[in-house]
């Protein structure tokens, strides 16, 4: 297929935009400055990248523990992202919620979530609503190897199979759920094989490879959108980093790392455009630049931004407050 | 005025709720087709094909799944079939449901409502059989109903279905037969306003669903003994009254607390606190508590009789508390 | 394959005492004699006794709400399942659990069970302690066409697989999971099928032929016995009876149970005994009039015991009871 | 006498009760490769290869199948990660493990345990920080143990891991790096024996687990005031040992019951309520209860501070005890 140089630009810019995001979200927390723990998205970006590009502002998502990478591609605010992960008043929660709990509405964003495939039931929901108001959106619901041994795995795929609802569920395969191989948890050697069990379309794709990623996703987007239901992918990719910040990772060796930096999907993309005449040194230059200082400055606005008053605690559980103890 | 069930009551509050505001949708295991296993749904059959669903045997996501709905626009009201198996879908309740608000600063209105059957039966026996508000009381961010009469079911489900905030419903499955006045117009019964359902100045007996029948029944009997016993049936938990219940304790200097689920742990050893710390010097003697033995509920009737507590159980607290004065 | 006339009748003994003590327990309940609800296993014969032949007093299966069938075809001891239907202090359970709880360790009955799914992951753990401590046993799991939709169905499959436990996972596809038909809940045309996702073989077969289980549970248990890890087998079958005895039975018409009665499987089995020359007359007269004999005996030693003296309400929770504020 | 880490004492128990008992194994996500995310397993990291085990996330089938193991002779030790999760297999749990026992009549012995850590960390936020213990206290059928010292969790968790009822052990996360004396030789600690942390004649302090700790410190900086405090560490809370509460009160005619979990309906108030019924007229001023504010746990550092007790929160009401005298 032809894509134009702005297509395939304004997915490299995403992938720069969510890794400047991350190395500084990594640096930053080794340095002491965030509380609470984090996982980066890092060499898994053009899963995000290339599935969202697919979606409009009011399609929805569900995201996972390891969600700046889809908050960014979705359209999120990144000095409100970059202010919750400080724990400060003007984040994205208030402080309340802290990296793992991101979330916008108003750009379809149902969460960040921190219990591992807590947010394939959410997106069931989110598709039964717009099935019963006969509107066309999706919902992407992003999660992850582990995940995909979960019982709501099953029953929200079997759900929204049975229903036809337009969920498309994005299997981020980075082949470690934590300290545990993919092999060594996981019945099957493709993870998507798992669609036969509901009757809908199973697809494994190279997950760092943006441009298969938007092209299955799309696919599957406009299948949910006409009402065909929901389709299962699998983005194989590989998890960089270590589980979280800090993580001793001492389940694998720095060789097996190393030799994965090499496939990482944002030296891959600008290889293929450059080899494409599609990005010049002077423009990749300026993108990462850009990316830069947008991360500085939203790294700039949450460190002057104040911590929220302690008794902010007790507001937002209800919207209703009123009679209640606490 | 004329009388309907409690059933019934529940079954009106669907209908005109859901013919007022077409967002409102329902769904759950057996309640389309013979209108639910205890018959709650009868008054919905053929009426609303769309927004009464079946569903598979899938708790975590019909109840996580009402949380998706709702933060895409719909009013769902997910039916838990026994309260038992809230369990088996409990952490699309505790984990998503009741923090979503507060973790991500209040940026949902959560208007969702799980309803369904508590409490005992003829011999259904440990895994049918449960009352469960307790721990919906204990954890945060949800508001518990408790109905006892067929005007307060219909009143309270009413607001329910108005509620911008998530609300679980526990219908005893004792009542759902249970005949009462319902007027034929509008009414909605606020949260958190308790029911003097007898005046009474010796003791007062604070109790909830089941238990405030029983209560009734033992205030009869008591008042044959000279012992004018207050019953106060709290209807809602969260929030509950504290006010028309410290004043009634300021009246009658005694206090019993009975409910039907375990004794131990259960949320009459909140109000006993409560009380006891508010108004410790209008106490004449310590405020006891009725509830079931610490043993699931066992299936042969002389067993179930046992661990149960019953309008007998409520009279011997009674007695104890007025003869035990200080 | 080549049977003897001893080994075919005795599939055909244990499918007749199996349907005369369920006809039995379905009058006794309709008499008003027995407590709570029962789950009748009519018309679902074969798949209890073409399993169990092939398993050892100490394998394990793990049983359901409808688990009449596999108790008896276990061996187990029909006058404490009748006692313990009555609620008498001589059943299985001392009347604390009822047809739904009913279990036997000594014959390896891990449980009934009043949860759909309850026995997968019960199961799964009795297949890890068997492969720790090297021993050559096997478990059956039975479930519902139901039961196939909650997730404990998958992460059970997915867990056995991975460790390559000897468990059988048997599916009772009876169409109906209560009021819904296993069309409508579930997403694939054979629930065997959902075998792919686990990568363990899965084989579908008619649940009504007692021969064709023997067979295919016969190799399961085989290859589990020599580590070849588990099997998902779907027997077909239909229930031919109401979910419950009292069942209003509104989702089908008479006319398609009708249709199924003609294929019941003792009936069918009888015919081909018949054709074979391996079951006279006599010897079916005597088969029935022993197995009513029993029942009717089982009967008379549930009528004639106690029921548990209510304080019996208050043991058997713990092992050390000791210091329990009961 | 040594000291050592609460951590190392975990390990140390299961090494010791391991290497004696081959019966007894261990599994869970992430603990064997890394001994555990809060390192709770190191000192067994290679020692047991076939008895500590890595697991899918799947955590109906960890809850569950520990029940199906210990059916079947072994001793299982299945981890919950973090105690927020115990919601996501709780139906194995309160449906399964905790009815088990009781709904058979008694048939089983089930020497099974589940630990894991609960409570705050450095900001983990509301899905990774709940202390839920009461529901535990409150649903019948398992033994409840929350060790504040190392010595404690040593001498408890043998006694679990020689228990013949299931145990469900929590570990304070900021607990485990706490150091403390252990002997070398071995000892057990009962369960429902408290233990008198700290002696004093004018208030007692009831606790648990941190807060223990946190009672402590009250107890000192109000020394200087002139206020002697008892604190008494319940160390399990089914059982819990009355008595020794009682006793206390008696003597000193005032209470604190100070837990980390939610005020309204946490077990504090059970504490509250018995010693109101069984000893009011020792009482000279109302029981006060310390617990977390009615939400979620925040994630901002000056949000969870404030939403959660600690060593003021102890303090301000013993002061309100003290000076509240009638
Ligand atoms: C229900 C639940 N169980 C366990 C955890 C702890 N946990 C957090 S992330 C993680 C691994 C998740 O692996 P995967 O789904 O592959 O996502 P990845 O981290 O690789 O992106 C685990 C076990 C959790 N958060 N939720
Ligand atoms: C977790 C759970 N949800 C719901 C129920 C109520 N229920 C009891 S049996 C049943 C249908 C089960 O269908 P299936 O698994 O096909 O078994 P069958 O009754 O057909 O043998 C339902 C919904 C339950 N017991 N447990
Ligand atoms: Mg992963
Ligand atoms: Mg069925």
């Amino acid at each position: 297929m032809e894509y134009s140089k702005e297509f395939l630009q304004s997915l490299y810019v995403t992938m720069v935009r969510i890794r400047t995001f991350e190395k500084k979200a990594e640096e930053l927390f080794l340095q002491g400055k965030l509380p609470g723990f984090i996982h980066l998205y890092i060499g898994e970006e053009a899963i995000a990248a290339g599935a969202m590009v697919n979606l409009r502002r009011d399609d929805y998502i569900t995201s996972t523990h390891r969600g700046h990478g889809h908050m960014i591609a979705k359209g999120a605010d990144i000095k409100k992202m970059m202010a919750e992960l400080y724990g400060k008043e003007t984040g994205y929660c208030k402080g309340k919620g802290g990296s793992m709990h991101i979330a916008d509405l108003s750009i379809g964003v149902l969460g960040a979530n921190g219990e591992v495939a807590g947010g394939l039931p959410i997106a069931a929901g989110a598709g039964m609503a717009i099935k019963l108001q006969k509107k066309d959106n999706v919902v992407v619901s992003f999660f992850g190897d582990g995940a995909s041994n979960r019982g709501a795995f099953h029953e929200a795929l079997n759900w929204c199979s049975i229903y036809k609802l337009p969920v498309i569920f994005l299997n981020e395969n980075n082949q470690f759920a934590s300290t545990e191989r993919v092999q060594e948890t996981t019945s099957v050697a493709n993870i998507a094989d798992r669609a036969i069990g509901y009757n809908i379309p199973g697809v494994s794709i190279d997950g760092n490879d943006v441009i298969a990623v938007y092209e299955t996703v799309k696919a599957a987007v406009e299948r949910a959108r006409s009402g065909g239901g929901p389709t299962l992918i699998e983005a194989k990719t590989y998890r960089i980093k270590g589980h979280f910040v800090g993580d001793p990772t001492l389940y694998r060796q720095e060789q097996e790392v190393e030799e994965h930096w090499a496939n990482e999907p944002i030296g891959r993309f600008e290889k293929r455009l450059k080899e494409l005449g599609m990005l010049g040194e002077e423009e990749k230059k300026n993108i990462w630049e850009l990316a830069k200082k947008e991360v500085e400055e939203a790294v700039k606005f949450a460190e002057e931004s104040p911590y929220p008053a302690p008794e902010e605690a007790l507001t937002d559980l209800f919207v209703d407050d009123t009679g209640y103890d606490y | 005025m004329r009388e309907i069930t409690f059933s019934e009551a529940l079954g009106e509050a669907m209908f005109e709720e859901m013919s007022r505001d077409p967002t409102i949708f329902t769904y759950g295991e057996d309640i389309a087709k013979q209108g639910g296993i205890f018959g709650a749904y009868k008054s919905l059959l053929g009426k609303f094909p769309d927004r009464v669903i079946d569903t598979p045997i899938s708790e975590e996501v019909i109840f996580g799944s009402a949380l998706g709905a709702a933060l895409a626009g719909m009013r769902p009201v997910a039916e838990f079939h026994f309260a038992d198996f809230l369990f088996t879908g409990m952490t699309a309740i505790a984990n998503q449901i009741m923090k979503f608000r507060y973790m991500t600063g209040g940026q949902a209105k959560l208007h969702l409502v799980l309803r369904g059957p508590d409490g005992i039966s003829k011999s259904a026996a440990a895994q049918h059989s449960e009352s469960i508000e307790t721990i919906f009381m204990h954890i945060p961010g949800i508001k518990v109903i408790v109905p006892s009469t067929p005007y307060d079911m219909k009143g309270l489900f009413k607001t329910a279905l108005r509620s911008d905030d998530p609300v679980i419903c526990f219908e005893h499955k004792m009542l759902y037969g249970l005949k009462g006045p319902v007027p034929e117009e509008e009414y909605y019964i606020p949260f958190g306003q308790a029911d003097i359902k007898k005046e009474g100045k010796d003791v007062t007996v604070v109790a909830t669903s089941r238990m405030v029948h029983e209560s009734l029944k033992a205030a009869k009997n008591l008042s044959k003994e000279g012992i004018d016993v207050e019953v106060i049936d709290l209807r809602t938990l969260v929030p509950w009254d504290r006010e028309k219940v410290l004043e009634s304790v300021k009246k009658t200097h005694r206090l019993v607390v009975a409910h039907e689920t375990w004794k131990r742990g259960g949320w009459s050893a909140e109000v006993a606190s409560v009380v006891q710390e508010e108004v410790f010097d209008y106490l004449d003697a310590p405020i006891l508590r009725v509830g079931a033995y610490n043993v699931h509920i066992p299936f042969s009737p002389p067993l179930q009789d046992f661990v149960v507590p019953d309008s007998k159980s409520v009279e011997d607290a009674v007695r104890k508390v007025v003869g035990g004065a200080v």
